[in-house]
C-alpha cells in the first residue's frame, strides 16, 4: 500500500531540478508535462525501440514487394506484356517502395503503442484534478511514497522546490 | 458479358439470349431448340435449361457452322454468296469463289443483306385495309381477284415489277400473260441503267452489253461510271483492275472524268473533274481525237464528227488529248467504260472507242435482264394509265416508287387512286401507306429462287432458314395470279428446270445447289456488224445548252443505294468512303465554289429545281467539279414501322423531276439561318504530311526505295526482346490494291459483332469499327490526291497498349496476337491512349444491350459480345486462327498458309489484305514482308507492327 | 471529481487497436473463402432432371458408352445432348410403355424439345471444345468425374479458370490413350514415362494463351 | 490580444500578445468547444448541397457507364483523370509542410501543419474517388489488387496505374497516421478539459489514454519524426508515380523525362495556395490570427514564388525539348497546345501559375489577405488547367490525324468536378468542428522555446 505524491509547478524548469535533486535522493519519479520536455529526458533517461522496429518494417516491406512482383509476374503467371522482359527490376521499384514506407509506418505506429503501453483509458492518477492539468498548463512530479504514513518532509520538501500544488493519490 | 449463342461448348444447340417473345416461339418451331439464359454475372443462376433437337437435321452438328451456296440480286442482277449458319441461323456472308461475279469476294451491300434479314421493322403479315389477313385468306384474296379479271382477260391488271433476271420469273410472267393477255407490265427502276444497251442499239440494232476484261486492259478510261462502287461487275472489274497495279512494268492506267469524287476516282492516276452537261461532250471530243489519231483505219464517218460545242474548257481538252494519246498507243490492250452512266452519248462514243481499240479487252453479251430497257419512265406510263382510269389492279413488287418517282409527277396521289394496290415491300415504306394490300416480302435467305449474273450464269437462290414471318418471294406472288393457286417458290423452282435439264436432273439440280451455280449457263458473246453511219449521225446531233448556273448531280449512294438499305444499321454506320459521313447524306459543292457562294462545312441551304425545294447541309468536298452540286438519294426516306426513329439525312428525290431525271439541269442554293452537326467517322481530312499512307510513282520506284527502306528500318530496343517460336501470325495490307469500298469494314462488324452505337455517339466520337479505311486528300482541292488508308490494331509485337493494362486484360500470346481479354477488362483506357495508331474502341454505354433482340440473332457465336465498359479492338479474326487450329491438331497437321482467312481479308474484292504466318518462309505474307514496297506505320515507335503496309503504287499519265 | 474510465475500457480499446486490424483481415479474406465453397461453384449438387435419366444404369449395367448419346464430343466444340431420337432408338423397343419414359415419347412424337437441366456451366466468355480435349487424350472422367456412379450427375470439378490452367500448365499425368478416353475406370500407370509417349503420340502442346479460351 | 482589422496580417511574429500554456490552450480549443456560429452553417448548407451532387454524378456514372461523360476516342481521359491529378497534388502541401519542414526544423509550421495535413487527407479522399468512378466497370476495381483468385490471374505490376493504386493507398494511409498520431497529445488535452462527460469519454476515447509523461514523450517525439521522414520521400514518389502515368506513354506531350520534378513542383504550387485558400479564412473565422500571423501568410507566399519558377521551368523544358528535339509529332502536338483550339486554357495557365505569384515579391501584397487569397485561387484554377493541357491537349492530336477529335465535357463531369469540391469542404468543415485546427501542445512547446530564447 502506498501513494503518489503529485506537485504541480507552473513552469517547466523548477520541475526538472525538483525532479532532478528527488532523484538523487533515491526517490521514484515521473513527469507529466504538456509537451516533450528534453530536460526532463536527461533526469529519467530510457530508451525508445520505434526506430529499430521501424527500420525491420521497411525492410520487411521492401522485400515482400520484389517478392511477390517477382512471383506474380515472372514465376506464376509469365505473360508477355508489351514485349518486355517477365522479370524486370526497374518497374518493380516503384512497389517496392511504396510497400517499404507503408509497413515502416505501421511498424513503427503499433511499437509506439506498444512502448506507451497505449491504449491506456483508466490511469491510477486519472482521478487526480492536479493530473488532468499537467496536458492544460501544469508541469507535475508525480513522487513515489511507499510508507502509509503522511508524508509532511516530501511535501514541504517539494513546496520548498517551487511546488505550487500539491495532491497526494492514495493507491486504490 | 454474354457470348450471343451461348458456346461454350455443351451449349451451343441454343439459340441466342435475349431474343424477344415473338421470334423465340417462332425459332423454336423453326429450329426445334431454344435456350433460356440464366442472367449473367448472377452467381447462382436457376436451373438452365437445354433443349436439344427432338429429331436431330440432317448435317447439323450443333455448334459448327454450315455453308450453303447461294444468291443475292441487286437491280435483278446476281451476285454468288456463300452463306454461313449456325443450327439454321444465318449469321455471315461470304463471296462465292465459283462465281463470275464475285470471285469470293463480296462487296458491302452483300455483307449488310445479311442484316436486312432481322430487320425488327420488317413487315410480318399480308395487310389488308387497316388490318391483317393469314395466308390462307390472302391466298383465296388472290385467287378471286384473278377471277374478276379473267373475264375480260385481265384489262386494268398493272404490274409495276422491279427489274430482274430470273428465268422462273419469266416463266411465271409469260404464264400470268397467257391468263390475262390484256394485263399490262411495267418494269421500274429509280435510276436508268439502259443508256448502255440503247447506245448499242444504235450502233448495231441489238441490245448489248459491254463486258470488259481489265486484266487485259493497259489504259482504262472511266467516263461518269463508277465501276469500282456500282454495278452487277463492280467486284469483278475491281479485282481485275487491281491486279494490274502492284508490278511497276505491267502496272494499268486509270482515266477518269466524273462530277463527284468516286472510287475509281480515288483511284485515278489522271482525274478531270466534270460537270455532268460536258461529260458527252468529252465521251464524243476523245471519239474524235482517236479517230482523228487512228487515221485512215477508222470508218470515215467518225473522222467527220463535228467538234463538241460549246467547246471544252483547258484543262479539260488537255485530259482528252492525253487519255486519247495513251489509248491509241495501248490499241488492243485500252478499254473505255461508261458502265454505269445514263447518258446516252457518252455510251455511244464509249461503244465506238471500246469497237475501234479495246480487241479482246471488251466482249458484248446480251442483256440479262427480263426487260433490259426498265428505267425511271415506266412509272411515267403507270401514272398516266391511272389518269385515264385504265388500272382497276396494280401488283407492285417494285422498291417503294411514291418515295423514288420523279418529284413533278404526284406518283402518291395517282397511287393512292388505284382501286387496288397490291405492293409486295420488305418494310413498310412510303407506298406501304397508299397500298390496300400490304404483302411482306421473302428476304433471299429465307426464299427459293434463281436468278442469272452479269454474263447470264444463273444461281439458284436456296433458303437457309424458313420464312420468319408470313412473307412472299415476287415468284410467289406473281403465281397467285399466273396459276389458279399460288405455289412454292421450291415447287416453281423445280417445275421450271426440270425440263430444262433433263435427264440428270436431280443430280445437275444438286452440283448447282453446292456451286452456286449452273455451269455452262453462261452466254456466249457475240460480235455484230456495227453500223458507223448510225453512230456517227447519232453523236452528231446537237447537245442541249448546259444549263446556266449550278449544275444539279443526282448519285445513287455507295452506301444505301436509292434508299433500299435506308433501315441497315451495318451500311447506315458504316462511314461513307469519300465523305465519311455516317447515319447523313449532304449537298457536295467543291470548296471553291462553296466559298463563292459564301458556304462552309454544315451549313444549310434550300436546293431548288424547277421549283422543287429541299433543304440540305452543305460539305465542300475536294475533287467535286466547280459549279456541279452533287446530293445523294437514298435518304430522308420515312418507314413507317419505326416511326418513333429519326429520319436519316435529307430527301434528295423530292428535287429529282422527270426533267432532272433524264439529263443536265440547273440548280439553284438559297443559304439559310443555322447550321448542321454531320455524323463525322473522320474529321481531320489531311494527313499533315505524316507517312500514314505512303505512295510512290511506278517510275520513280527505284529512287524512293531508301525512303521505303528508312519506313520500315528496326531501331535498337535496351530489353531482350521474345523469340516467337511457333506461327507468327501477321498481316500485309497493299494500298496499291485498296479501293476503299467499305466491304471490309461491314465484314468484319458482321464476323466480330461489332455494336452499332447510333448517330448521337458517332458524332460524340464513340463509333465501334474495328477497322476502319480512313481518306486523306492532299494538294489542290479542285484536283486533289485521294489516298485510302485501312487502319486496324497493327497488333505491335512491343505494344504500348499492353504494359500499360494494371490488369493484363490486353496481351500478348506466344504467337505475336495482340490478345484483348474482354472479362478481364476493368474499362481504365489506358491501352487507347498509348496506343498510337487509335484503333482500340471502348463501350461507353451498353451497346450491344441496345442491339434489337431480332438482330442479335445474326451474332457469331464464336465472338464473346461485349458488355458496358470494356475494350474491345481487331483481333486478327483469332476465333477463325483458333477454329483452324483445333481442326488441324485434330488432323494432326500444321496449319498450312491460306487455311486461314480473316473476315477483312476474305471478303476484299481486290485482294489486298493478306493474312498468314511469318513462320512459312514461303508464305504470302511473308514474301508481302519482303516486299519492297512493305513499309510499317509509325516504325520508328519501336512498336514492330505485324501488319505491313505496301506503299501504293501510282502511274502518273504523261503531259497531264 | 473529474470522469474516470472504468477498467474494462482500457481492454475493449486495445481489442479493437490490436484485434480491429485482424477482423478487417479476416473480413477481406471471407469472400475469397466463399468463392472456393462448393455452395459457389455448384459442385456436389445432383442437378434434378425433368426425366429420371440415371447414368449409373445406363453406362454400368447396359455398358452404353459416352459416345452413343454425347455424338458429338471428338468432332465439335459441344459433346452434344442427345436428341430425343436417339432415346427412343433403344426405348421404341424396350420400356416403350414406361410411364417414366412418357416425356420422351411424346417428345419425340410432337418434336417438342426436351428442357433437361445443365450440369456443367461455363461462364458465357468462355469457349471450352471438348473435340480438341478427347482427340489429345483427355478423359471424359477427368472433368465430369465419375459419371458412371452417379444417379443424377453432379459437377465434382471447380470449373474455375485455375483448375482449367492447372491442367494446361501439367498435362502429364492426365492423359490416357484414345481407347480408353471414355472410360471411368481407367487409371493412369503413375509413371511420367507412358504420359511422356501419350504427350508425344497425340501432339500434346497445350496452350495458357487467354485467346486459347475467351474470343 | 488584439484582433487586427481583417484584410491585413502584418506582424512577423509566429506567435502575437501575451501568451500562457493557459490562454494558448483555451484560445486553439475554443473552436471546438464553442457552439457552431451562422458561418460554419452557411459554408455547411452549400457544401451539403454539392456534396448531394457529386453522389448524383457518381450514381449516373456507375449505372450508365462512362458515356454519361465527355470522353470518347482518342480522349479516353479527360475531366477523371484532370480531377485527379488535381486533388492528388494539392494534397501534397499538407505533407510538405508538415514532414519535410519539421525535418528541417521550420517553427513557422507548426501553427499550419495540422490544418495542411487534415487538407491533405480530405484532398486525397477526393481524388482517389476519380480513378475508381473512371473505371469502365468500377465493380471490379479489386482486381487491381494482387488477391489469391480462382483464376490465378495477377495484376500487371509493370502499369504505372498498379503503381498509382500502391501510392496513392499507401499516401492516404501513412498521411491518416502522421495526422492522427500528431493529434493525440491535443486529444488528451481535449480529454482534460472537457466540460460534458461525453466529450470527455470520446476524446478520451480518441486519445487512447495518452498521458504527457517522459517515457510517452519520448516515444512519441521518436515515432513522429520517424513518420516525418517516411513521409517526406513517399509524398514525393507518389506524384512522381502520378506523373508517370503519362511519362511512361509513348504519346507526344506526356512522353516527357522531365515530369517527375515538374508534377511534384506543380503539386506543391496548388498545395500551398490550397493552404492559404484555407487558412486565411480559418485564421479570422475561428480568431486564431495571434497563431497564424502575418509571417505564416507571408511564408507560404514566398514558397509560392519559389514553386512558381520551379513550374515555370517545367514550361521551359517542355517549349525547349520540343523544339530541340523536332520530332515532328511532338512539334505538332505542342502547336496546337498554344495556338489550338483550347490555346486559352494554355494562356491561362501560364498566367496564373507563373505570373501571378510574382505579385507575391512585394511585401504589401503578401500582406493582404484578399490579395493573397484571390492569387492562390488563381493558382489553384491554373494547375487545374495544367492537367487539362497535359491530358487532354495531348490526347485529342496525336498520331493518327483520321483520329483527331476535340473534347468537350458535360454535365456529369462537371457535376463530379464540383461536387467533389462541396465533399472536400464537408469534411474540412466537419475537421474545424470537432477536432483542434492547430496543435495546441506543439505551440506550447513552441511557445516555451520562444520565451527561452527571449530570456
Amino acid at each position: 500500500m502506498g501513494a503518489w505524491v503529485l506537485a504541480g509547478f507552473p513552469e517547466e524548469k523548477p520541475m526538472v531540478e525538483a525532479a532532478g535533486k528527488l532523484r538523487g535522493e533515491g526517490y521514484t519519479l515521473e513527469l507529466f508535462t504538456p509537451f516533450p520536455s528534453p530536460d526532463g529526458y536527461e533526469v529519467l533517461p530510457g530508451p525508445s525501440m520505434v526506430p529499430l522496429f521501424t527500420l525491420c518494417g521497411g525492410v520487411a516491406g521492401v522485400c515482400i514487394g520484389f517478392f511477390f512482383q517477382w512471383w506474380a509476374n515472372a514465376f506464376n503467371f509469365p505473360i508477355i506484356v508489351g514485349g518486355r522482359p517477365f522479370f524486370s527490376i526497374p518497374t518493380y521499384v516503384p512497389i517496392c517502395f511504396e510497400c517499404m514506407v507503408l509497413l515502416a509506418s505501421f511498424s513503427g505506429l503499433y511499437c509506439f503503442f506498444i512502448a506507451c503501453r497505449l491504449p491506456k483509458l483508466d490511469h491510477p492518477l486519472a482521478g487526480s484534478e492536479l493530473f488532468a492539468r499537467h496536458t492544460i498548463d501544469r508541469f507535475v512530479l508525480a513522487v513515489r511514497w511507499e510508507r502509509e504514513t503522511p508524508s509532511d518532509p516530501l511535501e514541504q520538501r517539494l513546496h520548498a522546490l517551487g511546488a505550487a500544488e500539491l495532491d497526494p493519490v492514495r493507491d486504490s | 458479358m454474354v457470348s450471343p449463342t451461348k458456346t461454350c461448348g455443351c451449349e451451343s444447340e441454343l439459340v441466342p439470349l435475349r431474343v424477344g417473345p415473338l421470334s423465340r416461339r417462332r425459332f423454336l418451331q423453326i429450329l426445334g431448340a431454344a435456350g433460356v439464359a440464366g442472367l449473367p454475372g448472377c452467381y447462382r443462376p436457376p436451373p438452365d435449361p437445354v433443349a436439344p433437337y427432338a429429331r436431330m437435321p440432317e448435317g447439323v452438328t450443333p455448334g459448327n457452322a454450315q455453308h450453303y451456296a447461294s444468291a443475292l440480286a441487286f437491280d435483278g442482277v446476281t451476285t454468288g454468296v456463300v452463306v454461313t449458319a449456325y443450327e439454321g441461323r444465318p449469321t455471315k456472308i461470304e463471296g462465292n469463289t465459283l462465281h463470275p461475279a464475285s470471285l469470293g469476294a463480296t462487296g458491302a451491300w452483300e455483307q449488310a443483306a445479311l442484316i436486312d434479314l432481322y430487320d425488327p421493322a420488317r413487315l410480318t403479315s399480308v395487310g389488308l385495309g387497316r388490318g391483317g389477313i393469314g395466308r390462307a385468306e390472302f391466298l383465296e384474296h388472290m385467287r378471286a381477284l384473278a377471277k374478276r379479271h379473267e373475264p375480260d382477260g385481265g384489262a386494268g391488271l398493272h404490274l409495276l415489277l422491279a427489274p430482274s433476271s430470273s428465268p422462273s420469273v419469266g416463266a411465271t410472267l409469260e404464264r400470268l400473260r397467257a391468263r390475262f393477255p390484256k394485263s399490262t407490265s411495267h418494269t421500274y427502276r429509280p435510276l436508268d441503267r439502259s443508256a448502255g444497251l440503247r447506245a448499242a442499239r444504235t450502233a448495231t440494232g441489238k441490245l448489248l452489253a459491254t463486258r470488259a476484261h481489265l486484266d487485259r486492259a493497259d489504259v482504262v478510261v472511266a467516263l461518269d461510271s463508277d465501276f469500282m462502287s456500282f454495278g452487277p461487275e463492280r467486284l469483278r472489274l475491281s479485282h481485275e483492275w487491281a491486279d494490274r497495279r502492284t508490278v511497276a512494268k505491267s502496272m494499268n492506267r486509270l482515266y477518269v472524268a466524273e462530277t463527284q469524287v468516286s472510287l475509281m476516282g480515288a483511284m485515278a492516276d489522271a482525274r478531270l473533274p466534270a460537270k455532268p452537261s460536258e461529260l458527252p461532250r468529252i465521251a464524243s471530243e476523245l471519239l474524235r481525237a482517236v479517230a482523228g489519231a487512228l487515221g485512215a483505219s477508222t470508218p470515215a464517218e467518225l473522222r467527220a464528227l463535228p467538234a463538241a460545242n460549246p467547246p471544252l474548257p483547258e484543262f479539260a481538252r488537255a485530259f482528252v488529248q492525253a487519255s486519247a494519246r495513251d489509248l491509241v498507243a495501248h490499241r488492243g490492250r485500252a478499254v473505255v467504260l461508261a458502265n454505269e452512266s445514263a447518258d446516252e452519248t457518252v455510251q455511244l462514243a464509249a461503244f465506238a472507242l471500246n469497237q475501234l481499240l479495246a480487241g479482246a479487252a471488251v466482249e458484248l453479251l446480251p442483256p440479262v435482264e427480263l426487260e433490259p430497257l426498265a428505267g425511271p419512265g415506266a412509272l411515267t406510263d403507270l401514272v398516266e394509265a391511272i389518269g385515264r382510269g385504265e388500272v382497276k389492279t396494280l401488283l407492285c413488287t417494285a422498291f417503294d416508287p411514291v418515295y423514288t418517282g420523279p418529284a413533278d409527277l404526284g406518283v402518291r396521289d395517282a397511287l393512292a387512286k388505284v382501286p387496288e394496290l397490291i405492293q409486295l415491300a420488305h418494310l413498310a415504306d412510303e407506298t406501304t401507306a397508299v397500298a390496300g394490300v400490304r404483302v411482306p416480302r421473302s428476304h433471299p435467305l429465307e426464299s427459293w429462287g434463281d436468278v442469272r449474273a452479269f454474263d447470264g450464269t444463273v444461281s439458284l437462290v436456296q433458303p437457309l432458314i424458313a420464312p420468319l414471318y408470313d412473307s412472299f418471294t415476287e415468284l410467289e406472288l406473281l403465281s397467285t395470279l399466273a396459276d389458279d393457286v399460288g405455289h412454292t417458290g421450291y415447287a416453281l423452282l423445280r417445275g421450271l428446270w426440270q425440263p430444262k435439264l433433263g435427264a440428270e436432273f436431280e443430280s445437275r439440280w444438286r452440283v448447282a445447289l453446292q456451286d452456286g451455280l449452273l455451269a455452262g449457263s453462261a452466254n456466249a458473246p457475240v460480235a455484230p456488224n456495227v453500223d458507223w453511219a448510225a453512230v456517227a449521225g447519232a453523236l452528231s446531233r446537237p447537245l442541249p445548252p448546259p444549263p446556266e448556273g449550278l449544275e444539279l448531280h443526282l448519285a445513287e449512294d455507295r452506301k444505301i443505294r436509292t434508299g433500299e438499305f435506308t433501315h441497315n444499321p451495318w451500311l447506315q454506320e458504316c462511314p461513307d468512303a469519300l465523305t465519311q459521313l455516317a447515319w447523313d447524306n449532304a449537298l457536295l459543292l467543291n470548296p471553291k465554289t462553296a466559298n463563292s457562294l459564301g458556304l462552309e462545312l454544315a451549313s444549310m441551304v434550300e436546293l431548288s429545281v424547277d421549283g422543287k425545294k429541299v433543304v440540305a447541309p452543305v460539305m465542300p468536298m475536294p475533287g467535286q467539279a466547280e459549279g456541279a452540286v452533287t446530293v445523294h438519294l437514298g435518304y430522308g426516306h420515312t418507314i413507317a414501322a419505326n416511326a418513333n426513329e429519326r429520319v436519316v439525312g435529307f430527301n434528295a428525290f423530292q428535287v429529282r423531276t422527270r426533267r432532272a431525271a433524264s439529263g443536265p439541269v440547273a440548280a439553284t442554293l438559297r443559304k439559310l439561318e443555322g447550321g448542321y452537326r454531320f455524323g463525322l467517322i473522320q474529321i481531320e481530312g489531311s494527313d499533315q504530311g505524316r507517312p500514314i499512307s505512303v505512295e510512290v510513282e511506278a517510275s520513280e520506284l527505284p529512287e524512293k526505295l531508301a525512303d521505303l527502306a528508312h519506313l520500315r528500318q528496326e531501331h535498337p530496343v535496351i530489353f531482350p526482346r521474345y523469340a516467337y517460336p511457333g506461327y507468327r501470325w501477321a498481316m500485309a495490307i497493299d494500298l496499291s490494291r485498296c479501293i476503299g469500298c467499305q466491304a471490309c469494314v461491314v465484314a468484319c462488324r458482321a464476323e466480330n459483332n461489332v455494336p452499332i452505337v447510333g448517330r448521337d455517339e458517332v458524332m460524340r466520337g464513340r463509333e465501334m469499327h474495328w477497322l476502319r479505311v480512313d481518306r486523306y486528300f492532299a494538294g489542290d482541292v479542285s484536283a486533289p490526291h485521294v489516298r485510302f488508308h485501312p487502319l486496324m490494331c497493327q497488333h505491335c509485337e512491343d505494344a504500348p497498349c499492353e504494359y500499360v493494362c494494371p490488369v493484363n486484360a490486353t496481351v500478348h500470346s506466344d504467337e505475336g496476337l495482340n490478345e484483348m481479354v474482354y472479362n478481364r477488362c476493368i474499362g481504365t483506357r489506358y491501352c487507347s491512349n498509348n496506343c498510337p495508331y487509335k484503333v482500340r474502341r471502348f463501350n461507353f454505354h451498353a451497346y450491344a444491350d441496345q442491339t434489337p433482340s431480332t438482330e442479335q440473332l445474326a451474332y457469331n457465336p464464336e465472338v464473346t459480345v461485349r458488355s458496358r465498359g470494356v475494350m474491345e479492338k481487331c483481333s486478327y479474326c483469332v476465333q477463325r486462327i483458333e477454329r483452324v487450329r483445333i481442326d488441324r491438331e485434330i488432323a494432326g497437321e500444321m496449319i498450312r498458309d491460306g487455311d486461314i482467312q480473316t473476315a477483312c481479308q476474305q471478303v476484299c474484292p481486290t485482294e489486298a489484305i493478306k493474312f498468314g504466318s511469318l513462320s512459312d518462309a514461303e508464305g504470302v505474307v511473308s514474301t508481302l514482308h519482303a516486299d519492297v514496297r512493305r513499309y510499317d506505320l509509325l516504325g520508328e515507335l519501336n512498336t514492330f507492327p505485324r501488319t505491313a503496309y505496301l506503299a501504293r503504287l501510282t502511274n502518273r499519265a504523261k503531259g497531264l | 471529481m473529474p470522469f474516470r474510465f472504468p477498467g474494462w475500457s482500457t481492454l475493449l480499446a486495445r481489442w479493437v487497436v490490436y484485434g480491429g486490424p485482424l477482423v478487417l483481415l479476416l473480413l477481406l479474406a471471407a469472400p475469397m473463402v466463399y468463392v472456393r465453397t462448393p455452395y459457389y461453384l455448384e459442385t456436389q449438387d445432383p442437378v434434378n432432371q425433368p426425366v429420371q435419366f440415371d447414368h449409373r444404369h445406363h453406362v454400368v449395367d447396359d455398358r452404353i458408352d459416352c459416345r452413343f448419346c454425347h455424338q458429338t464430343v471428338e468432332t465439335a466444340a459441344s459433346a452434344g445432348y442427345p436428341a430425343t431420337e436417339v432415346c427412343m432408338a433403344c426405348h421404341s423397343q424396350v420400356w416403350n410403355t414406361a410411364p417414366i419414359l412418357e416425356q420422351v415419347r411424346s417428345s419425340y412424337f410432337t418434336n417438342q424439345p426436351i428442357r433437361w437441366h445443365r450440369v456443367h456451366r461455363l461462364p458465357q466468355f468462355v469457349y471450352f471444345n471438348h473435340s480438341i480435349h478427347v482427340n489429345k487424350g483427355v478423359g471424359c472422367a477427368e472433368c465430369h468425374g465419375r459419371v458412371d456412379q452417379m444417379p443424377l450427375v453432379e459437377q465434382t470439378r471447380d470449373l474455375t479458370m485455375g483448375w482449367c490452367l492447372d491442367c494446361h500448365r501439367h498435362p502429364l499425368g492426365r492423359l490416357r490413350p484414345k481407347s480408353e478416353v471414355t472410360s471411368m475406370t481407367w487409371k493412369p500407370s503413375g509413371d511420367v514415362a507412358d504420359q511422356k509417349v501419350l504427350a508425344a503420340l497425340y501432339h500434346v502442346n497445350t496452350r495458357t494463351n487467354c485467346t486459347t479460351c475467351h474470343r | 490580444m488584439e484582433p487586427q482589422a481583417t484584410g491585413t496580417a502584418k506582424s512577423d511574429a509566429l506567435i502575437e500578445g501575451e501568451q500562457s500554456n493557459l490562454s494558448l490552450h483555451q484560445s486553439l480549443l475554443r473552436p471546438v468547444w464553442q457552439p457552431p456560429g451562422i458561418r460554419f452553417w452557411a459554408l455547411m448548407g452549400p457544401a451539403t448541397v454539392l456534396t448531394g451532387i457529386y453522389f448524383y454524378s457518381a450514381f449516373l456514372t456507375v449505372t450508365r457507364g462512362i458515356g454519361e461523360w465527355g470522353n470518347h476516342i482518342p480522349v479516353a481521359w479527360a475531366f477523371g483523370i484532370v480531377n485527379f491529378v488535381w486533388w492528388i497534388g494539392i494534397g501534397h502541401a499538407g505533407t510538405l509542410i508538415s514532414a519535410i519542414l519539421l525535418l528541417f526544423l521550420q517553427k513557422w509550421r507548426t501553427s499550419i501543419n495540422r490544418i495542411a495535413e487534415a487538407m491533405t487527407i480530405f484532398a486525397v479522399m477526393c481524388a482517389g474517388t476519380f480513378p475508381l468512378l473512371h473505371l469502365g466497370r468500377p465493380w471490379y476495381f479489386y482486381w487491381l489488387l494482387p488477391y489469391p483468385d480462382t483464376m490465378h490471374v495477377w495484376p500487371q505490376f509493370k502499369s504505372p496505374l498498379t503503381w498509382d493504386v500502391f501510392a496513392v493507398s499507401t499516401y492516404l494511409i501513412v498521411s491518416i497516421i502522421f495526422w492522427y498520431v500528431g493529434m493525440v497529445p491535443d486529444l488528451a488535452a481535449l480529454r482534460d478539459s472537457s466540460p460534458k462527460k461525453y466529450q470527455r469519454a470520446l476524446y478520451g476515447a480518441l486519445s487512447l489514454g495518452w498521458r504527457g509523461s517522459t517515457h510517452n514523450w519520448r516515444q512519441y517525439q521518436s515515432v513522429y519524426l520517424l513518420l516525418a521522414g517516411l513521409a517526406t520521400p513517399l509524398v514525393l514518389s507518389v506524384h512522381t508515380i502520378v506523373s508517370f502515368d503519362f511519362a511512361v506513354s509513348i504519346l507526344p506531350g506526356w512522353h516527357e523525362t522531365v515530369f517527375p520534378p515538374y508534377f511534384v513542383a506543380g503539386a506543391l504550387h496548388s498545395g500551398f495556395a490550397m493552404v492559404l485558400m484555407l487558412v486565411i479564412p480559418v485564421r479570422w473565422a475561428l480568431r486564431l490570427e495571434h497563431v497564424i500571423t502575418g509571417r505564416h501568410l507571408s511564408a507560404l507566399a514566398k514558397l509560392a514564388i519559389a514553386t512558381s519558377w520551379l513550374v515555370g521551368y517545367g514550361y521551359a523544358m517542355e517549349h525547349f525539348i520540343n523544339r530541340y528535339g523536332g520530332d515532328q509529332y511532338d512539334v505538332h502536338e505542342y502547336a496546337a497546345r498554344v495556338t489550338g483550339h483550347y490555346a486559352w486554357i494554355w494562356a491561362l495557365m501560364i498566367t496564373c501559375n507563373v505570373l501571378v505569384p510574382q505579385f507575391f515579391w512585394s511585401k504589401k501584397l503578401r500582406h493582404n489577405t484578399w490579395f493573397l487569397w484571390f492569387a492562390a485561387l488563381l493558382i489553384n484554377v491554373g494547375m487545374w488547367c495544367e492537367r487539362f493541357v497535359i491530358v487532354v491537349l495531348s490526347l485529342y492530336q496525336d498520331f493518327i490525324p483520321s483520329h483527331w477529335r476535340d473534347y468537350a465535357p458535360r454535365l456529369v463531369d462537371l457535376g463530379l468536378f464540383f461536387g467533389s469540391m462541396g465533399l472536400f469542404t464537408l469534411l474540412f468543415l466537419l475537421f474545424l468542428r470537432y477536432l483542434p485546427p492547430v496543435p495546441v501542445s506543439d505551440m506550447k512547446e513552441l511557445h516555451h522555446e520562444l520565451k527561452k530564447e527571449a530570456a
